[in-house]
């Protein structure tokens, strides 16, 4: 009973930190496209529009809830939280700090990768309740997008659990030394390009393409459900974000307690913004290009990479 | 090219029509009867006029006037064809088959004139919908939504 | 596996169609096998209205012609009317003629080439080639105080003389923007996503183009070395000394890139344009109020941002013209979209609308 | 220039980059540049601004939502009106301001014409009169001689036909006429200086009207029996009746002035004398001799001078000419006189010859116009050689074609051909040019007088070279018109003044400036409305005319008049009037005016400007010959109801910060633009 309650708890917990995160997330996204684009952003609600959101979030909520006629409408109405489930979950495997996760389970690493795929399932789900052509379109996209690139993220991450000989994510934390990052910095890249392409980021945005689907697999969508899918994207950039952070850069390293902590949400940040800089640099590819280059680039890549950690792990 | 070489090419190719050859505002132009007007501009693509500016019409009451522009990139010309459509058999052999560029020109002319371009792939009205009645550039045209403007100037 | 064609309606209201047209699309999977565009959507009957308003009232409906280039129409008009008046253009006013023709060329292309890198989701790129266009924007605004619809060249002249310090800001513009344009170059045209992208897709021969009366950098992305500022020279053009950029391959790439090329060399032209420049009337002498041509019909054609821009003015003699025709490039341009789109993909086929750049205030009229 | 150095060079095709390499691992370094230039976009200063703090600054040409300065029936124009020494600083100030009306800029006295027709469509003839007779001190005169330069700068050219100015000025005095007497009483005489005027010609008259107003004594003096000058001996009586002259004149003696007529300074009171008398002195003595040409036969019986004739021929109605043919050499105005003058006093055929062209000859097109009406005959082209004679007795006149008048720069270089005809004439007349006799007038005083017999004086002071002795009228400006004369009355009083005042005669004096207007074809008037049209003036049959001096010209009657005053525009007055010419050139017919048009209530009723169908073209402002249209700043055009957006009279007229446009009536909302002051 405890431990249900909390489950909840840090059920609660988890959602809180995703949805500010991704209030923040919007925000800083927004000055950071800003100040690529020679903008200045968000800059009239607080310092520096920091409170735009704040204005944002209550618009959203009073917007009105609008559903197609012809959409499916338990499946239109419900796709949304089923897609934000997922990306919600997967925090409660990362290790925060030394031996601290929220859900310290033994196979974290495996929790961590897949239960966020379920969101492709739901996406699907969420494409198909709005009998819409481009979501339609854009939903299959999607499918055969984050299904392959389920395989190279996974590739990418067989390494550290090589050498950490765990699947525990904490102990993946306390495995961790310096130079690991040189020997894995090709997993890293492998892991944050799979990683962008999993949660439908620009480079790798063609299920939502603007240009072409409009909106993609939420078209129609409006409101809070809308920002329901918009959350769950910054949700899965911040998730994946500290996830590398935690693992491939040695979550508060170089320091400990709560100054790790603190480090570890820093690096992520700075990761974030990574991901977002690379959304605002480069032009989307093609579905095909896209998919060829996962299947001929980075899955030979991850195995390159698993090869070499496998080479060098007996002499370690 | 200049306009005098212009029009001692076409007369050596059209004597009869020489008289018809004007040169007015800087262009040539050359009227030429309706029958003949497709295999006039057939030789005319053979002498080099390789684009098809535009293909036109105006209303001159009992008759429409076709207007086709022709340019040249070889000959560095430009020159008009003009032909006279009479308005109750509003009738003119298409020249899609010349210049695909005809295609959507010579359905425009279709649509706001309603002259029919005999041997086009496909003549349906392009810039209105295709119910609407009437062919707007007409100057008979009525629809009461049309406002009046003011008499004066 | 049975699959059937999946028949997708893009626009008119879409984002990437770059305004309001239709795209009646088949789709076998993510790849184009027809695709027939339905225009008219923005048709406003400006040819019929034109024939309801004097000749000084037409010049403002020329601007909602190719609302990203309202110089070119307003010129073309201008052009067609003095030359069935008879009216003699002072030389300054040819020259300021020039100077924002070309300044338009390069906020039209900025536009081009801004959309062919939204199409392609290279939103940045966009913006860097807003920037610039957003400069010359302000150029405008400081000479006739409109930012789109500019009303600026008029029959027998322009409106406006050059305010104080425009000269000044307009060379501080031409001096920045070739390296502006280098960059975007770099950050866009040589990405190699943007590459894959653009390279051989909606490739369109020579041959094809002619036929097709593509004209503009549409044309000469394919090669078709015609650019009527050089080839049929008008205007003071004759006195300036600019190349005309070639593409060979006639795919997006070259069409778009095309573009870029073009606006340094317009900074070229701007820059012997300036020199050049005297003081001097800028407005015929004698005008009167209400223009009433000689019964006759001319036509006069420039070469716009998008093609050979002509405008067939017919006059009966009445102080409104008798007929309006604008032959527009965009109109021509978009008609050859079925030859060159089908067998691409999806995503491909709203790059090769955009790298045809049709306004669809010209195209519709 | 090294920039042009610079200048990347166009590449042979585009379709390569420099430099391009393929595969795998240029693509990713074309990525990671893809990064170095966002981080370098991102580390320069964004080029939009911080809104609230650096503020969009709007261009002054901005087009914006039009608003009216000022209406017909609530707001007054301004009269130009002044004292003659300030009137030219306040003619530069306005042309500086660009508010200086065509019609006053382009009159040599700066004549308020606008004026005169805001208050004769106001019902205010008497104002309108003694207004214009403060700087055309003969409006009834000028109101039927006058070359009317004001008519021809007129904006209403460009519109459709020119405001009818001169006839207005020749009904207002007519309307003047019947109470005059109740007009005019003599100025106070506040100075203690008396200044002495030679000659009573339209130039000397308006010096005497300033002078008397500015306090002074005027004493003038005049050679003929009856003053006027050159208007009463050179005018035909046909255009000018000279009780209209001698009436106008007589209320200027009203006002004061010392007049002594059949007094010839020089012969019978020496100058000097009456440079000692008085402080000041101005010869305002006009040219009295006609020039001739220096052509074999000049000498013969029945060569005469211009002057001679038209003298003889106005105070005569006789000049020896009686059915004979008679041959007038000029194409000036003065030969145009000669001409009709002529055919009045019996002659049996006339034919004018000049050097010019029929298109380059100087007199008025209108003047030329009636007098081929009235069967003058004009040989063009065609320059004097000899005079034929038989016995010492005129017989014609062999004259040289000629090729060109003018050089290249403009001068008069005349290029005669090799072609010859003759022409039979009885009577030749030389009307050519006039030129000064004042020998005996200067005789015994220290005035300097050039070696061709002119005298020397300033051309902007009106100085000579003796001090307190002025000069203004053609003996400065050369033959001229007759308000060009007036003008220069006008600028040799405000020299006396200021020389009797001890102040620096230039110094901080205002030239008067000479503005150039923009040359209007004539206006295509089919299509146009009556109500629109000029007011013609009515004409007396030309074969009737042609016999005898009766005024040719019939005048306005009063309704004509306040028609034709109220189409004035009050061009630059920056009051609306209701001319209608923005709703006419409104290509979406977005403007409604209406006005009514009642003398004494004259007042605009209505004006639309309906916001949903404006294009902002700014062709309306563009055309407004009040400027009272114009744009504001406004930009932020968001209205919370549609109907909102058409603009009534009320909101046009309101003070263009902050349109109902804002939602907050006549407040800008925070960080909106301010419209520059000048704007507002």
């Amino acid at each position: 009973m405890t431990s249900f309650l909390l489950g909840a708890l840090w059920g609660v917990v988890g959602v809180v930190v995703i949805a500010g995160g991704a209030v923040i997330g919007v925000w800083w996204e927004r000055k950071v496209a800003g100040r690529i684009q020679l903008r200045y952003g968000p800059q009239q609600i607080g310092p520096a529009g920091s409170l735009q959101m704040l204005a944002d979030v209550p618009k959203l909520l009073f917007k009105e809830d609008v559903v197609p006629s012809g959409a499916d409408k338990p499946l239109f109405k419900y796709a949304p939280l089923v897609v934000f489930a997922p990306v919600a979950a997967a925090i409660a495997v990362i290790p925060f700090a030394k031996g601290w996760a929220m859900f310290d389970t033994a196979v974290g690493v495996l929790f961590f990768l897949a239960v966020p795929s379920i969101e492709v399932v739901a996406i699907l789900v969420a494409a198909w309740a709005q009998r819409n052509t481009y979501s339609a379109l854009g939903g299959l996209r999607a499918a055969s997008q984050m299904i392959a690139y389920e395989v190279p993220r996974a590739l990418s991450v067989a390494p550290l659990v090589l050498l950490a000989g765990s699947l525990r994510p904490t102990d993946l934390v306390a495995a961790w030394r310096w130079w690991w990052v040189p020997l894995l910095a090709l997993a890293f890249l492998i892991y944050l390009i799979s990683s962008i392409a999993e949660m439908n980021r620009g480079p790798f945005d063609l299920p939502e393409a603007e240009s072409e689907l409009v909106a993609g697999y939420f078209a129609d969508y409006s409101g809070m459900r809308w920002a329901i899918f918009m959350m769950a994207e910054y949700g899965a950039i911040i998730t994946t974000s500290l996830f590398a952070a935690a693992t491939f850069l040695g979550a508060g390293w170089p320091f400990d307690g709560a100054l790790g902590v603190v480090a570890l949400i820093v690096k992520a940040a700075a990761l974030v913004t990574l991901v977002m800089w690379t959304k605002w640099t480069l032009p989307r590819i093609r579905q095909d290009q896209l998919l060829r280059f996962c299947w001929t680039v980075l899955v030979p890549a991850a195995l390159v990479q698993l090869a070499i950690v496998g080479v060098v792990l007996p002499w370690l | 090219m200049r306009i005098e070489e212009l029009r001692e090419r076409v007369c050596a190719m059209y004597p009869d029509l020489c008289p018809l050859f004007s040169i007015e505002f800087g262009d040539g132009t050359i009227a030429v009867p309706l029958e003949r007007i497709h295999s006039a501009l057939a030789d005319l693509k053979d002498m080099g006029f390789d684009r098809l500016g535009m293909v036109t019409a105006v209303d001159r009451g009992e008759d429409f006037e076709l207007v086709y522009r022709l340019q040249s990139r070889t000959l560095r010309a430009g020159m008009f064809v003009k032909t006279m459509v009479p308005r109750s058999d509003p009738k003119i052999p298409s020249v899609c088959d010349l210049w695909p560029a005809a295609n959507w020109q010579e359905r425009e002319v279709y649509d706001l004139f309603g002259v029919v371009f005999e041997g086009h792939p496909d003549l349906r009205r392009i810039l209105l919908p295709d119910d609407w009645v009437g062919h707007p550039l007409r100057k008979d045209y009525q629809d009461e939504r049309i406002i009046r403007r003011p008499d004066y100037i | 596996m049975a699959t059937e064609e999946l028949t997708l309606n893009i626009g008119p209201s879409h984002p990437s169609t770059h305004g309001v047209c239709r795209l009646v699309v088949r789709l076998d999977g993510e790849i184009v096998t027809h695709v027939e565009p339905v225009i008219g959507h923005l048709h406003r009957g400006i040819e019929k209205i034109a024939e309801n308003r004097t000749y000084l009232q037409v010049v403002p409906l020329t601007d909602r012609l190719d609302y990203v280039g309202s110089m070119y129409a307003n010129w073309a008009y201008c052009r067609a009317v003095e030359r069935l008046a008879g009216i003699r253009v002072p030389e300054r006013a040819e020259y300021i003629r020039v100077i924002v023709c070309e300044l338009q060329r390069i906020a039209s292309h900025m536009m081009g080439i801004g959309s062919s890198a939204a199409d392609t989701g290279a939103t940045s790129a966009f913006l860097y080639a807003f920037d610039q266009r957003e400069k010359v924007i302000d150029l405008f605004e400081a000479l006739c105080g409109a930012r789109l619809t500019y009303n600026y060249v008029r029959p027998g002249g322009v409106a406006f003389e050059l305010p104080d310090g425009w000269i000044e800001q307009c060379r501080a513009f031409i001096e920045q923007h070739p390296s502006a344009m280098l960059t975007i170059d770099e950050f866009f045209f040589g990405n190699a996503i943007a590459r894959v992208r653009l390279k051989g897709i909606g490739v369109l021969d020579a041959d094809t183009a002619v036929a097709w009366g593509v004209s503009g950098p549409a044309a000469r992305g394919s090669g078709v070395d015609w650019d009527l500022r050089r080839d049929d020279p008008y205007s003071v053009y004759p006195r300036f000394d600019f190349d005309v950029p070639l593409g060979s391959n006639g795919d997006c790439f070259d069409r778009a890139r095309i573009r870029l090329w073009e606006c340094i060399e317009s900074c070229r032209i701007i820059e012997q344009a300036l020199d050049q420049i005297e003081p001097g009337p800028i407005m015929a002498e004698g005008l009167p109020r209400l223009l009433a041509p000689r019964p006759g019909d001319a036509y006069d054609h420039i070469e716009s941002a998008r093609g050979s821009l002509g405008v067939y003015v017919v006059s009966d003699g009445s102080p409104r013209p008798y007929r309006m025709k604008v032959r527009s490039p965009a109109f021509c341009n978009l008609a050859v979209l079925p030859e060159i789109a089908v067998g691409y993909t999806l995503s491909d086929l709203l790059v090769i609308l955009g790298s045809l750049d049709p306004v669809f205030g010209e195209v519709d009229r | 220039m090294a920039v042009r150095d610079e200048r990347p060079k166009t590449p042979e095709t585009v379709s390569e980059l420099p430099g391009e390499k393929q595969g795998l691992i240029a693509g990713a370094m074309s990525i990671v540049k893809g990064f170095s230039i966002t981080v370098k976009a991102a580390a320069t200063r964004p080029s939009t601004v911080k809104y609230p703090k650096e503020r969009v600054t709007i261009s002054p040409r901005w087009r914006g939502p039009l608003a009216l300065r000022g209406v017909l029936g609530r707001d007054e124009i301004p009269l130009l009106r002044g004292p003659s020494y300030a009137y030219n600083e306040l003619i530069d100030d306005l042309y500086k301001k660009d508010r200086l009306p065509p019609c006053v800029g382009n009159c040599p006295a700066n004549v308020d014409a606008r004026g005169q027709a805001y208050l004769i469509a106001d019902n205010r003839v008497v104002e309108a009169y003694e207004l214009v007779r403060d700087r055309n001190i003969l409006p009834g005169v000028l109101g039927r001689i006058c070359h009317h330069p004001c008519e021809s700068a007129c904006k209403r050219n460009f519109y459709d036909e020119p405001i009818a100015i001169r006839p207005l000025h020749r009904f207002a005095f007519e309307e003047y006429r019947k109470i005059r007497h109740e007009r005019i009483s003599p100025f106070p005489r506040t100075q203690g200086k008396s200044v002495c005027i030679v000659g009573s010609g339209p130039s000397g008259l308006a010096a005497a009207y300033d002078l008397l107003k500015l306090g002074y004594r005027v004493v003038m003096y005049e050679r003929e029996r009856k003053p006027g000058g050159a208007l009463n001996t050179g005018v035909p009586a046909y255009r000018l009746p000279r009780e209209v002259l001698y009436e106008e004149i007589d209320d200027i003696v009203g006002l004061g002035l010392e007049l002594n007529t059949g007094v010839e300074v020089g012969k019978d009171v020496p100058l000097a004398k009456l440079m000692r008398e008085h402080d000041a002195v101005l010869l305002a003595v006009g040219l009295q001799q006609s020039r001739l040409l220096p052509i074999p036969g000049t000498d013969a019986e029945g060569v005469v001078g211009a002057l001679e004739f038209l003298w003889s021929a106005n105070f005569k109605h006789e000049a020896g000419v009686r059915g004979k043919r008679v041959l007038v050499i000029g194409g000036g105005n003065v030969a145009v006189d000669v001409a009709r003058c002529a055919l009045r006093v019996g002659a049996s055929e006339v034919k004018l010859a000049c050097l010019e062209s029929e298109s380059e000859m100087p007199c008025h097109p209108w003047e030329i116009a009636e007098a081929l009406d009235e069967g003058v005959t004009a040989l063009c082209s065609l320059g004097p050689e000899e005079v034929l004679t038989k016995h010492n007795q005129v017989v014609g006149m062999r004259m040289r074609s000629c090729l060109s008048v003018f050089d290249e720069t403009g001068r008069f270089a005349p290029k005669f051909g090799e072609e010859t005809t003759d022409v039979a004439a009885d009577v030749i007349v030389f009307a050519i040019g006039q030129a000064p006799k004042i020998d005996q007038l200067v005789a015994g005083t220290e005035l300097l007088v050039s070696g061709r017999g002119q005298l020397v004086v300033d051309g902007t002071l009106f100085t000579t070279s003796v001090d307190g002795v002025f000069a203004c009228g053609e003996i400065v400006t050369g033959p001229g018109s007759a308000i060009g004369s007036i003008a220069t009355g006008h600028e040799a009083a405000t020299s006396i003044h200021r020389y009797l005042q001890g102040l620096p005669l230039d110094g901080d004096r205002v030239a008067r400036p000479v503005p150039v207007y923009p040359k209007h074809a004539p206006a295509d008037t089919r299509g146009i409305e009556s109500s629109r049209r000029r007011a013609v003036m009515p004409m007396a049959d030309p074969s009737e005319r042609a016999t005898d001096f009766r005024q040719v010209e019939l005048g306005l009657t009063r309704q004509e008049a306040m028609a034709e005053a109220m189409r004035c525009l009050r061009c630059e007055s920056e009051v609306c009037v209701g001319c209608t010419f923005c709703a006419r050139t409104c290509p979406d017919y977005a403007i409604a005016v209406e006005r009514v048009d009642e003398a004494g209530a004259r007042c605009l009723t209505r004006y639309d400007l309906d916001l949903t169908k404006c294009c902002f073209c700014g062709l309306c402002a563009e055309q407004c010959p009040t400027k009272a249209l114009h744009h504001t700043g406004q930009y932020e055009l968001s209205f919370w109801h549609r109907d909102l957006m058409v603009f009534d009279k009320g909101e046009m007229l309101r003070p263009p910060i902050g349109t109902r446009a804002t939602g907050r009536d006549g407040i800008s909302p925070p960080g909106c633009p301010v419209p520059r002051k000048e704007e507002a």
